[in-house]
């Protein structure tokens, strides 16, 4: 099964023509990603690498039956190209675009509640299942497949995560990246219940850093929700407050948002909270082995 | 991006919320002039993104001109937290007779706007939170319902505001800061306090107003008015070189690629008995030029004695990486020790690039921890 | 049990202290039913004949814990009146104001999608339960209690049903005006469904007028869901097309909206289309007598 | 509120949709002086509240100021389908390479704007539909979205609009005409033709524009651009007197309390072998004078042969509108046949004080039925 892309996904790259779209699309496709398409307004009827290119995202749901869409155009256009793919009837959009204003995401946020759409992102990696497909822009060779569920709102930080853990013969069923941003389409929580339906998952390593409280509300649906081991490794306890560390979302406002906070509120709830990437990984192991 | 008192009310002024009029002064002299064009009494208020300028010093009332000149004089090149005093507001001065506070802020958490009200205003709002937080109504706007009357009427008659005029005077106010709120793509728009004078007229007398870096792009008078002297010089020097970059206490200098592995590299040299100078984020590029930025805005800091240079390259190529630390070593005539450790894509190329170049200060560190390790023992 | 409103209606009058607002909601409490409180904005602390005025609804849920609003503010006022009270958590908003501008029941119709909240009207005459309670301005006098339920687009058409309804010894479960504008809150379907739930509604009588189609999907959801008899009765055969017949919603706009393509598709659904009211009556008492 | 086309067109131009210039003339000598202003070739367009004006000689291009006077002279007085012409919209002539049409109306049964368009305009769009229904592209909006720049390139592209300079221009224009359809709380705002001129530019060649009725509190400069002299006599005549009144063919006045009782009443009397001349809604006061007024609204109407009175007291008083009937029939010295049905609140007591009062021509029937059938015999 998997989580979110698998062997079943349609993909539709939404900017499949501008160099950064090519670049991973095709990367994608040579993974084994079925990419059935690519919009460009004004390009329709054109192809990149045999891939058709439609003027909408409409188009390549109703020629292609795309039904999983990334999106990769620049941050201004990017909340339209997300309501596109939602309207267009996609059931998967994977935003990637990095810098995306804060208010659009709040009307998108509101505007998904309750259409069952998945929304990842925006200023995400993507979503890998080994094995089976790879959306958005994450070095697949890194990862092996295997039966731990990934969730980080980090990129480089979770590869090195999939990497010790490849290290230690252990792999992954899907890695999901949420994406860094202060309001994304898809929180823990909403990847968490899929990993715990997910028949492949066994154990979930979620990811997180400073800034906002989507790893204190985490906490509380672990405990209420999943029965599967779920290990946690926080980023920034260095990090001064009121300073933007990177991604958008990764700032300490007042005395919230600190790792310290973070982890305590996981800890509190029985979940172990690892110090570095490396025990994370070990704890991991220590786990599965048991 | 913070904005200036000053700045935040002139677009508070657009949105027509009331404030009080006033001029920017740069100099002492300018400041003599805004209060004479102004006439009667003002106040000379320090132009400062932190807090705390009134107990500082940094806020006068004048009553001439005169006093005006001697104050600015006084309170330009104050510091305030580290902030350099060097742009004033004169105002005309109001009279107080009630100290309310306004605000609307993204709540991430709710994932919706929030306002909150107070009549306890003029004192920061973590502390009515604590204290009395009856007092404090707060209160979320779905942003696709935007805002409606009826939510300025739940703040206004919450908070128990009884006079007639100031509920009427306050609800408009309401609706028109979350009209800037949506408006200007504000993270935070902040009046306190927000004063009602003894004749009843309501106003702003500060403002608080923090802009969405990412929605720049939609605003641009609002991004030339910010100020590239106030932020801290190296931060300054990052924005130009478009390198993520800010500055701790520390004396180890700390660049990854990618946000959350550069924050997990300065939590290991914290957890390795270090003290990060730095988080530099070279970003997903990681071109060779793109190294060279990054190393040249961490040795500008004085302070760092080693640096801590950790890849783990997806996209990023560990051999271009290499070539360019080797680059910025040559170019930048770089001998402060650098501990390197590389991994991921095109790792071994990387490190036998580094092996075959062999500069004295550069040691190539297996793991992320060894690698912190060693950069806390060559900084001490 | 009878629908929307009945002796678990605790109502609070938006409007309480218009002329309006008070004759009819003391009027409606006459009649027996709960109002408990009524909302104008400066007025909170006050009463009328010993009902609490409050500013917000949101105190009058929390202090007297209303159920159900009725709207009766001027037409200008009526949308911030409707959201305030759907976000004050009331289950149930009856809008008798007449004149809301048709964007803001667009906004407002899209808003309450999926939040499981019941808005009546605007522009309609309330919704009656005889025996249990009367929320708007219908003459309870001339309706009798009974197993028929009557939805209607107009007032005066519908007690006019009602009185032969009840000169022939029939009566209602209860009577629900939907109001005569191009949007309402409720349509034909959404109170035919709540009929169909409702075990003491034997019977259906639903009261068209020309104008929209929503008697057409009436039609069809009828003969998908509705097991109990529907008689239907429709008004405006003689209508000009183009013309606004005293209700916003009551236009034929080209070919669309007449009462003879309503007659049509219902009577292609297998029920029974009434010429007069008079007919009407005849019909039911007809199937009910059977 | 339906518009005239160069009242739409200067709603168009308030969001940006390009128009031609163009004066408004009341006189064939107004109509000179524009052309003479505006230089070069113009049209002289008929303003009426109607389709099909080309057809009925409506429109005309006037090579100069003289020939703008002549036409102007013929068109203005003309009888289009019973609208006669005292207005003419004189605009710059423009050469037109294709004729498409974009459209945006508010559909009732989905509850969300929809936009239609296609490259085929100039037509009819319900033509269009009918015939070659794959080149007419609809698309809804979601009110709470809002408009989003995809759904304007749906429609371009779906269309099949090639050229990417002509893509541009329209998709911005549908932008526009969303923004004005909200900003004016329109129910249609349809621009046929959109034109395309040889030299590539997209303009609005003519307007419709309804506005919502029950929204013109918002817009007084839009309520007072409607012209009282282009509405039926009788139909003035009740707007003014606040009936709401329809006016159709026949000889039986009608009145009634409440719309939806009013139409059944119409209907009864078409049943019943009459013609209704009118549908007149008393509403739900029903007070004396609004009796009198709705009487005399009816009456003023020669073809009436006599009247239908039906009213079912609810929150209206039977009683009182008995007292009204007197009233008016006193008042105006009213000698038509008059059949009253009352039934409902006071039903009785009403009944009683026609009877006691008992005028000639006034007639009381029991039931709504049996009333329709006498007013129809009395009638003819």
């Amino acid at each position: 099964m998997a989580i979110i892309v698998d062997d079943d996904t349609r993909l539709v790259v939404q900017g499949l023509t501008g160099s950064e779209g090519r670049f991973h699309g095709l990367r994608n496709r040579s993974y084994g990603t079925n990419l059935v398409a690519g919009v460009t307004p004004g390009k329709g009827g054109q192809d990149v690498e045999g891939v058709p290119i439609y003027h909408t995202v409409a188009d390549a749901v109703s020629e292609q039956g795309a039904n999983t869409a990334m999106v990769f155009v620049p941050a201004a256009f990017a909340a339209d190209a997300v309501y596109e793919a939602v309207d267009a009837g996609v059931g998967t959009v994977i935003c990637v675009t990095e810098g995306v204003p804060a208010h659009d995401m709040l009307r998108i946020h509101t505007y998904l509640h309750g259409r069952g759409v998945t929304l990842i992102g925006p200023n995400c990696p993507g979503v890998l299942s080994p094995g089976k497909a790879n959306v958005g822009i994450m070095p697949a060779e890194i990862f092996t497949a295997g039966n731990i569920g990934l969730i980080s709102r980090s990129g480089t930080l979770t590869y090195q995560i999939g990497h010790e853990l490849s290290q230690m013969g252990l792999g992954n069923s899907t890695i999901v990246g949420i994406g860094g941003d202060p309001i994304v389409g898809s929180s823990f929580i909403d990847v968490l219940a899929k990993f715990q339906a997910d028949p492949e998952t066994e154990y979930v390593v979620m990811v997180g850093e400073i800034g906002g409280d989507e790893e204190e509300k985490a906490a509380a649906f672990i405990e209420a929700e999943v029965t599967k081991p779920v290990v946690a490794y926080i980023a920034g306890f260095t990090a001064p407050p009121g300073k933007t560390m990177g991604h958008a979302g990764a700032i300490i406002s007042g005395s919230s948002g600190t790792a310290e906070g973070k982890k305590a509120a996981l800890e509190a709830k029985g979940i172990r909270v690892a110090r570095t990437p490396t025990e994370t990984a070990e704890i991991v192991a220590e786990i599965a082995r048991r | 991006m913070d904005l200036y008192e000053y700045q935040g009310k002139e677009l508070f002024r657009q949105v027509g919320i009331p404030v009080s009029d006033g001029r920017l002064a740069l100099t002492s002299k300018e400041a003599r002039a805004a209060a004479e064009e102004l006439g009667g009494e003002v106040v000379v208020k320090a132009q400062v993104l932190t807090g705390g300028r009134g107990k500082a010093g940094g806020v006068k009332l004048a009553a001439t001109p005169d006093e005006a000149e001697a104050y600015a004089q006084d309170i330009l090149g104050l510091d305030i937290k580290g902030h350099v005093v060097k742009r004033l507001w004169i105002e005309l001065a109001s009279d107080i007779a009630k100290e309310y506070y306004l605000s609307l802020t993204f709540d991430r958490g709710v994932k919706k706007p929030l306002f909150m009200f107070t009549t306890q205003g003029g004192v920061e709002i973590e502390q009515v939170a604590a204290e009395s937080p009856d007092a404090l109504v707060r209160l979320h706007v779905d942003p696709l319902e935007g805002f409606q009357p009826w939510q300025a009427r739940r703040l206004v008659y919450g908070a128990g505001v009884t006079d007639p005029s100031e509920q009427k005077q306050i609800a408009k106010i309401v609706g028109q800061l979350y009209d800037a709120f949506v408006r200007f793509d504000a993270m935070l728009c902040e009046i306190n306090p927000l004063i009602v004078t003894p004749d009843g007229l309501v106003k702003a007398l500060d403002s608080k107003f923090t802009v969405d870096d990412n929605a720049l792009h939609r605003h641009p008078a609002i991004a030339e008015m910010r100020d590239a002297e106030a932020a801290d010089p190296l931060e300054a020097l990052a924005r130009e070189k478009h390198v993520t970059y800010v500055k701790l206490d520390g004396d180890v200098g700390v660049c990854g690629n990618g946000a959350g592995l550069t924050m997990s590299t300065v939590d290991l040299v914290t957890f390795a008995g270090g003290r990060p100078a730095n988080f530099c984020d070279l970003g997903g590029g990681g071109s060779a030029q793109g190294v060279v930025d990054a190393l040249s805005v961490v040795t500008s800091d004085p302070q760092v004695k080693a640096i801590f240079f950790n890849i783990f390259g997806g996209i990023t190529r560990c051999d271009e990486v290499a070539r360019g630390i080797l680059q910025a070593l040559v170019e930048m005539g770089l001998d402060l020790p650098i501990v390197v450790r590389l991994d991921g894509t095109n790792a071994e190329e990387g490190r036998r690039i580094l092996a075959e170049a062999a500069p004295a200060n550069l040691h190539v560190s297996p793991t992320m921890l060894e690698a912190a390790k060693l950069a806390v023992e060559l900084a001490a």
